[in-house]
């Protein structure tokens, strides 16, 4: 491939971003090509790279989220570029933060599992949010009574959030060492009332962390 | 009020420091309540805007604990319970509307702080769900997530932190793509138009033969504009008998739809064609 | 103005000319800046010269246009970007079927021997639609007064439709009866709904094959 062919498909990809205005896989963007001209993966790739490295020192830059690549205004700029919007942006309330928080790191959850864990019922007006926006969505039914629906966020999700994967949420802070807690909680409790030490919980703890830990 | 969301968020994070950098937790009749009052005085209006900032009992514990920097696993069951009933006592008696899950936490604190006050006694049932157990399991999931949320709230996030980038699409010409077409589609329209003009009548199409009409295009396409060709050159041996059968019968029906014209200069001499309309 | 002042102005402006998703006037990105720090015009017009000339050997360009300036992809690659925006084919008219299936089953044709049989005129667009798709060729030209084009079919058009020779076309005869066979299609796709196993379309398909065969 000479370095003209090279520099046309990166005008081209770069054109495609730009006009998609949507994240772009690799492979969609191959198909703007027709068959015998279609670049391999790794001349996109190249490519990719290459486009990314010319946006720096620029306004904007080229960013890999779930569903593909994009251009985006870079986050230094946001509190001049966001004038232009009327609206200021939407902020979410707590009780849906809390919700896809949970939903994004113990996924698939149903919604008794998010109530059992906030201590509160979940307004169904959040998880209709949650559903319009996208970043939501209802992956199978629980085999209990009731068939309970099973949430699971989108890769919409990821991409409102700037992220590739799941794996680049924060770190759930951790709960500390399991034998550890409950080692203090029978000192404690003997401590204040010489309670007989107990260590019934701890079953249950391993089981939610070794839950968590499949997620990451 | 402002932000009600703000300030027992801001208070439980800071801890200890609650009274260093107090923000204001509501305003009443226009003035700002830095502080919930020692006393648990609290003017219903302010309550009221207070607790909507909990998202549940587990959040009002969470703040309560945080409140005296204790650790969650070093909760002083008492003291926090005490203070736990207050808010609910008061808001019983203001007629806040008080969600379910608020009762059945304060009978929870009811139940462990009375546990505390029996005399050791060891019974499996005891072991299997020592509620005290139960409820700092649930801090410690509940605060992890509330946790996460607010790390969550922190990503960059579209509209907010970052646009998309987009630019107008270059001029271009209509392109559209090309529709499909039925096989079957096409012999109905065939058929209506037949039947229009009544063309089934003629013995003529029907037996048409479509091979012959295929090579009529074929040779006509094949004939210069200008000069003779040669009639042999037109028929190949590969395609065999019926091959030079069917070239044939397109030559003369080309021949009687005076399409082409033969000559033959010399009797036996070759014959050439060549397109009568050519110029 | 530092050196580092303007680049930063270069980038609020670029971003906002890529998030905006219109064109903005120079006073419209002057209001971007809150006053102390806004940019005179000139500046601003500074900054959109060096912003075009950062576009040079890239996918998209800067212009402008009567309501201010946007970014454009460039115009050589709209053969490629254009597949974003492909829309849904549609469906071709019953006027360009029949005009079709006339050339496939009396070519060579002329328009006017295919209007004396549709009773209809054939409108140029069908002729080039036709034509632009390879399905239709010119094979020359009959010798009366104004020496019309006669039409046939191409190997595109057996292509399409799968066909190796035009005698793979049904017979006229048989396309006569299409009613009759549509009808027995659908009796049969019936009978298998049913379970009630029906053949009598076979017969008949077996009857044709063997009159094709007889033809050549």
């Amino acid at each position: 491939m000479t370095e003209q062919q090279l520099a046309q498909i990166q005008c081209i990809v770069e054109g495609a971003l730009l006009a998609a205005g949507k994240p772009m896989s690799i492979e969609q963007l191959r198909e703007l090509f027709d068959e015998p001209e279609r670049p391999a993966r790794q001349v996109v790739e190249h490519v990719l790279t290459l486009i990314g490295k010319a946006c720096d020192g620029r306004g904007f830059e080229l960013k890999q989220v779930a569903s593909g690549y994009r251009f985006q205004v870079r986050e230094a700029y946001a509190p001049w570029v966001g004038r232009l919007f009327e609206e200021r942006p939407q902020r979410y309330s707590r009780a849906l933060l809390e919700t896809l928080a949970l939903i994004a790191y113990r996924q698939p959850i149903t919604r008794g599992e998010i109530e059992d864990i906030r201590g509160v019922t979940v307004s169904s007006n959040i998880m209709r949010t949650l559903l319009e926006r996208e970043w939501v969505r209802i992956v199978g039914h629980r085999d209990v009574p009731g068939r309970p629906a099973m949430y699971a966020t989108t890769r919409q999700f990821l991409d409102y959030f700037n992220l590739t994967n799941l794996d680049q949420l924060p770190p759930l802070a951790d709960v500390r060492d399991l034998d550890e807690i409950s080692r203090e909680i029978e000192a404690q409790v003997q401590g204040e009332i010489d309670f007989t030490p107990s260590d019934t919980v701890q079953p249950q703890d391993d089981a939610d962390d070794n839950g968590e830990q499949t997620l990451h | 009020m402002t932000d009600p969301l703000a300030a027992p968020e801001a208070q439980a994070e800071q801890g200890a420091s609650v009274e260093v950098a107090p923000a204001p937790l509501a305003r009443v009749a226009g003035k700002p309540v830095v502080e919930i009052p020692k006393d648990l005085y609290i003017p219903p209006d302010a309550l009221a805007v207070f607790l909507e900032a909990f998202e549940g009992p587990l959040d009002l514990l969470l703040y309560l604990i945080r409140r005296h920097n204790m650790d969650i696993l070093d909760i002083d069951v008492s003291e926090i319970t005490r203070q736990y009933m207050d808010y609910i006592d008061v808001m019983e008696t203001m007629r806040f509307e008080l969600a379910a899950e608020y009762l059945v936490m304060a009978a929870t604190l009811a139940e462990i702080k009375s546990r505390m006050l029996l005399p050791r006694q060891v019974s499996d049932e005891d072991e299997e769900n020592d509620p005290r157990a139960e409820l700092i399991r649930r801090l410690q999931q509940y605060e992890r997530f509330k946790k996460a949320a607010e790390d969550m709230d922190t990503l960059p996030r579209v509209e907010r932190d970052t646009f998309i980038a987009t630019a107008e699409p270059p001029p271009m010409p209509r392109t559209q793509a090309q529709p499909d077409v039925d096989m079957m589609d096409m012999l109905l329209a065939l058929r209506d138009v037949l039947k229009r003009a009544d063309m089934f009548s003629s013995h003529h199409v029907e037996r048409e033969r479509l091979s012959t009409r295929e090579r009529m295009s074929a040779i006509l396409a094949a004939l210069p504009a200008d000069r003779f060709i040669s009639f042999e050159s037109l028929f190949s041996v590969h395609e065999g008998r019926l091959g030079v059968v069917v070239t044939f019968l397109a030559m003369l029906e080309l021949i009687k739809e005076q399409l082409v014209e033969l000559v033959q200069a010399e009797v036996l001499g070759p014959i050439h064609l060549r397109a009568r309309a050519a110029s």
